[in-house]
């Protein structure tokens, strides 16, 4: 039977009808897949389910087995049985790793927190999501991303719920915490535990998924068994055609080398002398993809963080653009000398998210729309509107606050906006991050026109797959180190995991 | 008044530097030109005297005059002098020194329910009637502006009490008509221009005499009625006799200035501060009762002054040079 | 630092195309009718509040806090704060009339001098907040006392005065009425001009534009507004210089924020810094310039607080800060950085001054005042936002 | 609103679990490092400086001020503000004068009253902050002046006093020696106490702890600092009673911070709303809490002003919530919101009160008083900031 029927559900933000008479039912014990293009209405629905969205704020009927509920807060969600984590990280960085996973539901006599408790519940769950090796007293903002979000699913974890929703959980992690996190997730299965999935990663889905609900545009297309449907018929449901392949049909043509790294060290800005990228030497070249894989915390993101001016630390070694030597301290520098990095945290690094499209796309490229000291309006809209339709960003109006678009689409924006200054070397830190599939697509087609462009590309990923089918060339980082440059040819996942962990 | 009990004496004795008198002196404020006046004069006669002053301002500000004076007190003044902010809160500070047997001398304004030792002082008001008696001699009838001083010192009380004094008999003949009342925040002059233009416009201009509560004020209130080429028409009334205020005296735009000798008053007091802290006999004539017992008291008399009688007072005394005056 | 006004974002309309040359006026529309309502009331009880000479009255009132809200706008909306206005106008103006009254200066080189030395207060309290990462509250109000002490230091507490009547001019002169007029009309051609040029150059891009209906209505509006003011100031005894001061400055800085890669690049960083620093933006000399910017008003308001009281005391300017930082706040502005505008703070600075002049000319008794503005300011703010919150869901 | 000092976390070590356990330490170390050299300077300058006799009366000058902090603590890392506690303090203590001078009630009835009437306002205003969503600047902007004017109409800007001698014991009374001694005594006890247990429960857990040895040489350092504290003050006149006050207060709301459901959702919903609110917590039942008791400790601080001041005026306290934020600025607390210590505060307070009389000791012009205050205040947090970035490359 059905421990949840949503039906008819309305809801609309202005101008926009977020959610257009959805309805979706789930079958106690399952594991209940929720797919869609970004922006289909998937959060915005479990936001409706989770409370966050006040009863009376949509239409619509909610029902559980207890009957109709009229959620007015989290917390009368949370005592009906639904636990949820949200697509935005939603912790409080300067807290310790207990403090945010009790958050709203302190273990407390009197009002007085229970610090036993506290940490006996911090461990179980720290250790059940694979996160042993952090003390339950470390603050939050220095844990890097991926473990954030395993807190984050610690969290929910915790709470004991009938029905658990994760919205995109495995964004941030890498494939083996993707593992931990679907084991637990079926075993959470075996014990009557229901669970709502929200996820960009259809191979996920398909491992894991009973049922699969697709969304589209607001509007409920369907439920399928995952026994029954393959994953180009969900695609094709998602995006409202076919899609054929995953993957642009690249051919490479590397010219003249663009960037090159000689015994590239960085060392970390607080303590002087940890190297975090260790004597590094790499070449890019005119049309080609570099893939850059490797564990979290391999570095990689230090090492693009620093080719673009923006890390702070110490570095040695020599950085050739176009054959000249280049010292880049800032960020202005890096850019100056065509460099741009779209980085793997949007919100933090990448967008002013009070801000609309159009101011976000030319913050960088300024100067190139101003004449006498005026930034011309007019340019400004013409090339919002440029990019809003070359990548298929799906929002009103160049106008529209890039907080209110979701997830996929902001990232098209943070891409348009480099795309802007027309980079020689484009770096894209996790650029699929949340993205849909159609938009992925997107987004290598791009790259591949940017390739035919002359750009260099270096892209780093933590799925595989992406880097399998996307690179010319892979390298991979581990600790900080290169272990291992393989071309497209030579590599395979295998191959690439063991340099990663450093057996090579 | 009693005199000194031996052990007291030797408690305050560390304030003796090299067997010097030390003197403190707790003033309100600084930041007005006439207290300025009255720390030098008064510095600059006690040190004649052979004594030290320790001079502290408080800046308006009840809570940090009272730390001011524990500071003093604690250093071990030989006695204390105050110009307290508030008539009342000032009590404890002579209290304090008293518990250390530390004679106090309040300057210029009474310290209330207290047993201070001695009182110097012009009388404030005296001062609000003197500034209404100029004021109403010139103009018997008519609108009348006040813009008082600020709500939040006691002096600006009792000025408006003396004016009120005048003015109140006159009023209830129907001669005057108050036409606008207000206190001056901060005694600030750019909150009396902003009142006093409002004043001229809410009445339509048809005001004949503005009692301004000092010199600062009063520079707002000539600086409005200037606006309306009312400057030197209509009478203003002012206190301190500041330089600027001397100097629109001799202008005409405004009426008159109350002189309060501050020689006389810094040198008095410091004259009997020294005396005080050796323990000799200050003479007094009169006897003010603040609310607990009568207070031996100094009273020195204001002075109204116009242009006809600054010569003979103010650039007399030196309390201003001729050439700053006539420039 | 206000959690109910910036949320608002999420939520906030998507501004289609069609409504964007009406930005302003929809944030603004509910404080404007805030006003008016106060506006409406003292007229009732009063009849001497809309003559043209209170009016003038009015505005030579808020036009100190008006010059220093303006500088206070790119402060704030930098994620910035400054504490020290209020203390640098009784400074510069002190130094101003030291200048002309001690050391006969004449107005010009009193003037230069002056802002010179806003800007290089300006230059040092920015390095503070931006190289050496002291937060700005901390580095303003450590100004405060500092240029306060100074202040009276350097004036022995002296009220320095009287000012020479050039000097006197910046505040208390008046344009003559042919020239208010001229330049009024100068204003509305300049404003005519613009208005179709952007017409035209968006229909060349291919935009949408309003009518020519919708837009001439606008265009006479604003007319009607500019005359209407021109008139009413005129009916007085012109307009008065210090507000023709306001005015140059309000265009000039709105222009700097809308307009200028600069002010974009304030914005941004007040929004995310980080982001901002990311896409190449040096926040550091930004922010510096903002505090060059800020304390350079800051002296121009002196200079006009000196004229207008033609004196200067040791007490001028204290607490100024925060009426051009309510200014703001009530117009708008959010504490949390990378909103705000300046004709929203000039509002806001006007809904004050009329609280003040409104009751002082009722003649209210002073503590009644204070009550009454301390209660319309909420009320006021909260209707602000409750309409606004309103025309979302219609 | 201080980037530099917010962004610090970013780069913040990794917090190995060695050190959280002097996190505290950590933070506030190089401020004391600050207030020390600042109490050697002046103990050279002036040999009245340290005299238990002059310390005392440091402490008792500081007394308003750090409770006023304690509260503001909590709204600032709530991430809000408040304004009106300076006339607040003026306000409450001005109903306490009347109700012991006019209508002479006896002081517990007095304190009752003016707690309640301190938590009442502090329920409007968070009422208006939190479930009306204007923001905390407007709300006690317009608090300040509302309260300011209910007390100058309620006594017709007359002084108050003198209160009863019950009365005033609360701000000028001392606790006899050998009580306090009994206290200092209790309390090493219970810091013993706790520290061990905590120690054990943390061995317990399997986290690090510092040695035995580094144990006992806190546990020491601690009680010489406790026991000399009530040794200095008894060798004036025993400990006053309002350091008892701010004592108590102090201990009671670091528990309340640190320990808490409510103290650390209020952390959460400073440091990140959104996160908190997605996190299931009552951010707004929360916020009002936080301004009833900032709002009641201002009541607080009122009757201790009062008392000490023996009077009642309608000038008391007037911006004494600039002194309070600047207490909490100083001592660390992030005026972003999520940061922020009482302990932090009241070092922040201490400094400030040290700057005061110490310069007001050495009778140094009150002018320069002004220069030097605000030089050593932005160089103080300049170099905490400096040596904590310092300290971590170490
Ligand atoms: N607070 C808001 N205000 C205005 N529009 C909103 C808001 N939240 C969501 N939307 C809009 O509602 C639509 C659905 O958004 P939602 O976040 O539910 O998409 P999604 O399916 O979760 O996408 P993604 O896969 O990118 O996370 C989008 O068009 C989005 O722009
Ligand atoms: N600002 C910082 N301060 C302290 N430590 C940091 C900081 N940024 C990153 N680290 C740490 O440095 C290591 C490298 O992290 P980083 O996220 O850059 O690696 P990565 O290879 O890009 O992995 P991924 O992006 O997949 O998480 C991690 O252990 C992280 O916790
Ligand atoms: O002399 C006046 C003084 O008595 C009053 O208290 O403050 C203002 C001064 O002008
Ligand atoms: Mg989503
Ligand atoms: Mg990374």
């Amino acid at each position: 039977m059905a421990v949840l029927e949503m039906e008819g559900i309305v809801k609309e933000f202005p101008g926009v009808k977020a959610l257009d008479n959805v309805s979706f039912s789930v079958q106690r014990g399952e594991i209940h897949a929720l797919c869609g293009e970004n922006g289909a209405g998937k959060s915005t629905l479990m936001k409706v389910l989770s409370g966050l969205y006040a009863h009376g704020s949509y239409e619509g009927k909610i029902m559980m087995e207890q009957g109709e509920q009229m959620f007015k807060t989290i917390k009368d969600a949370e005592h009906a049985g639904i636990a949820i984590i949200y697509q935005e990280l939603a912790l409080v960085k300067h807290m310790t790793v207990a403090e945010n996973l009790i958050l709203g539901n302190e273990p407390a006599r009197f009002g007085v927190i229970n610090r036993h408790e506290m940490y006996r519940e911090t461990e179980k769950w720290l250790s059940r999501v694979g996160l042993k090796g952090v003390s339950p007293e470390t603050i939050t903002g220095t844990l890097g991303i991926g473990q954030q979000q395993l807190i984050e699913i610690a969290k929910a974890l915790s709470k004991n719920a009938k029905i658990l929703i994760l919205d995109e959980p495995t964004a941030a992690l890498t494939e083996q915490e993707v593992d931990i996190l679907l084991a637990i997730l079926k075993e959470f299965r075996n014990q009557g535990v229901t669970c709502i999935y929200i996820s960009h990663k259809l191979n996920e889905v398909f491992d894991i998924a009973d049922k699969i609900t697709i969304l589209r545009d607001g509007k409920t297309i369907g439920t399928y068994q995952t026994s029954t449907i393959t994953e180009d018929q969900v695609i094709a449901y998602m995006v409202g055609r076919e899609m054929t392949n995953r993957y642009p049909d690249i051919q490479f043509n590397p010219k003249e080398v663009v960037l090159s790294l000689k015994d590239y060290s960085v060392y970390h800005p607080d303590f002087h002398h940890k190297k975090v990228i260790n004597n590094v030497s790499l070449e890019v070249r005119k049309g080609e993809i570099l893939g850059i894989a490797g564990l979290m915390g391999s570095g990689r993101t230090e090492l693009a963080m620093s080719l673009f001016g923006a890390y702070g630390g110490k570095t040695e070694g020599d950085v050739y653009i176009e054959g000249e030597y280049a010292r880049i301290k800032t960020t202005q520098g890096a850019i100056r000398k065509g460099i741009a990095l779209v980085s793997e945290d949007r919100k933090k690094y990448g967008l002013v998210l009070n801000m609309d499209i159009k101011k976000n796309v030319t913050l960088p490229s300024l100067k190139a729309i101003t004449s006498f000291g005026s930034i011309n309006q007019n340019e400004e809209v013409r090339y919002g509107t440029d990019y809003l339709r070359k990548l298929r960003i799906k929002a009103k109006s160049v106008e529209t606050v890039v907080g209110t678009l979701s997830g996929g689409n902001q990232q098209k924006v943070v891409i348009g906006k480099w795309l802007m200054t027309n980079p020689k070397v484009l770096i894209l830190d996790e650029p699929t991050r949340g993205i849909d599939i159609g938009a992925k697509l997107e987004i290598y087609q791009i790259m591949h026109e940017l390739l035919n462009e002359g750009v260099a590309i270096i892209m780093i990923s933590s799925e595989l797959p992406e880097i399998l089918g996307m690179s010319h060339r892979v390298a991979v980082l581990c600790e900080g180190r290169l272990a291992a440059t393989l071309p497209i040819k030579e590599a395979t996942q295998e191959n690439i995991m063991k340099a990663a962990t450093g057996g090579v | 008044s009693g005199a000194t009990k031996p052990e007291d004496s030797s408690k305050s004795s560390g304030g003796k530097k090299n067997g010097k008198l030390v003197i403190g002196f707790s003033m309100d404020t600084l930041e007005e030109e006439r207290w300025q006046k009255d720390r030098d004069l008064f510095v600059e006669k006690a040190e004649s005297l052979g004594a030290t002053v320790n001079v502290q301002a408080a800046n308006g500000d009840d809570a940090k005059q009272i730390s001011q004076a524990e500071n003093l007190i604690s250093q071990g003044v030989d006695v204390l002098v105050v110009v307290p902010h508030n008539a009342e809160v000032a009590a404890s500070i002579v209290e304090m020194a008293h518990k250390e047997g530390i004679k106090v001398i309040s300057y210029d304004r009474l310290i209330k329910n207290s047993d201070v030792d001695l009182y110097v002082s012009f009388d404030n008001e005296r001062v609000g009637e003197m500034q209404a008696k100029a004021i109403t001699e010139l103009k018997p009838k008519g609108n009348y502006v006040l813009i008082e001083g600020a709500d939040t010192d006691n002096n600006a009380h009792l000025f408006k009490q003396g004016q009120m004094n005048v003015l109140q008999p006159l009023i209830d003949k129907g001669d005057i008509k108050v036409v606008y009342d207000q206190w001056t925040d901060e005694w600030d002059p750019a909150n009396a221009l902003t009142n006093m233009e409002n004043a001229l416009t809410a009445n339509k201009n048809k005001v004949d005499a503005v009692v301004a509560a000092n010199d600062g004020t009063a520079g707002g209130v000539i600086q409005a009625l200037a606006a309306q080429k009312l400057d030197g028409k209509v009478p203003v009334s002012g206190q301190d006799a500041e330089l600027a205020a001397v100097r629109r005296l001799v202008d005409g735009t405004q009426t008159m200035t109350v002189y309060k000798p501050i020689k006389l008053i810094a040198e008095t007091v410091a004259d009997a501060a020294v005396k005080m802290a050796k323990d000799e006999d200050v003479t007094t004539d009169d006897k003010v009762n603040n609310g607990k017992i009568d207070v031996p008291s100094i009273l020195l008399d204001p002075v109204a002054v116009t242009k006809e009688n600054l010569d003979d007072t103010i650039i007399k005394d030196g309390f201003h040079k001729k050439e700053d005056v006539y420039k | 630092m206000e959690a109910g006004r910036v949320t608002d974002l999420e939520v906030k309309p998507g501004a289609g195309k069609r409504k964007v040359s009406f930005q302003f006026d929809m944030r603004a529309y509910s404080m404007i009718g805030a006003l008016i309502v106060i506006w409406v009331f003292f007229a009732i009880m009063n009849e001497t509040f809309l003559t043209p000479r209170n009016l003038s009255n009015l505005f030579l009132q808020m036009s100190v806090t008006s010059v220093l809200a303006i500088g206070m706008v790119l402060v704030i909306v930098s994620g910035q704060i400054d504490l020290s206005i209020g203390s640098l106008v009784g400074l510069t103006g002190g130094v101003a009339a030291v200048l002309n009254v001690w050391f006969h200066w004449s107005a010009i080189p009193v003037i230069i001098a002056t802002i010179i030395l806003g800007a290089l207060i300006g230059l040092w309290q920015g390095w503070w907040v931006a190289y050496r990462a002291v937060p700005a509250f901390i580095v303003t109000l450590g100004g405060m006392l500092i240029f306060r002490g100074i202040l009276t230091g350097m004036t022995d507490s002296q009220t320095v005065a009287p000012l020479t009547v050039d000097f006197k001019a910046i505040g208390q002169g008046y344009i003559l009425p042919w020239f208010g007029y001229a330049m009024a009309a100068v204003g509305v051609l300049i404003m005519a001009f613009l208005t179709i040029r952007q017409r035209q150059a968006r229909i060349k891009y291919g935009f949408e534009v309003a009518g020519m209906g919708l837009t001439s209505v606008k265009l006479i509006g604003y007319t009607v507004l500019i005359m209407g003011f021109a008139y009413v100031m005129n009916q007085y005894q012109g307009i008065p210089i210090p507000i023709i001061i306001v005015i140059v400055l309000a265009l000039v800085f709105t222009f700097i924020a809308k307009n200028t890669v600069f002010g974009r690049q304030v914005y941004a960083i007040g929004g995310n810094t980080e982001a901002a620093v990311l896409s190449g933006i040096n926040s550091k000399k930004r922010i510096l310039f903002v505090f060059v910017l800020c304390n350079t008003l800051a002296a121009v308001a002196g200079l006009i607080l000196t004229a207008r009281v033609n004196a200067a005391t040791v007490g001028a300017g204290n607490m100024y800060e925060l009426d051009a930082i309510a200014a703001c706040v009530i117009g708008g502005t959010s504490l949390m950085g990378g909103i705000g505008t300046i004709p929203g703070a000039l509002i806001g600075g006007l809904v004050m001054a009329s609280l003040d002049n409104g009751m002082s000319i009722m003649n209210i008794d002073s503590f009644w005042q204070l009550i009454v503005k301390g209660s319309i300011l909420i009320i006021a703010v909260w209707f602000d936002i409750y309409s606004r919150s309103q025309k979302k869901l219609g």
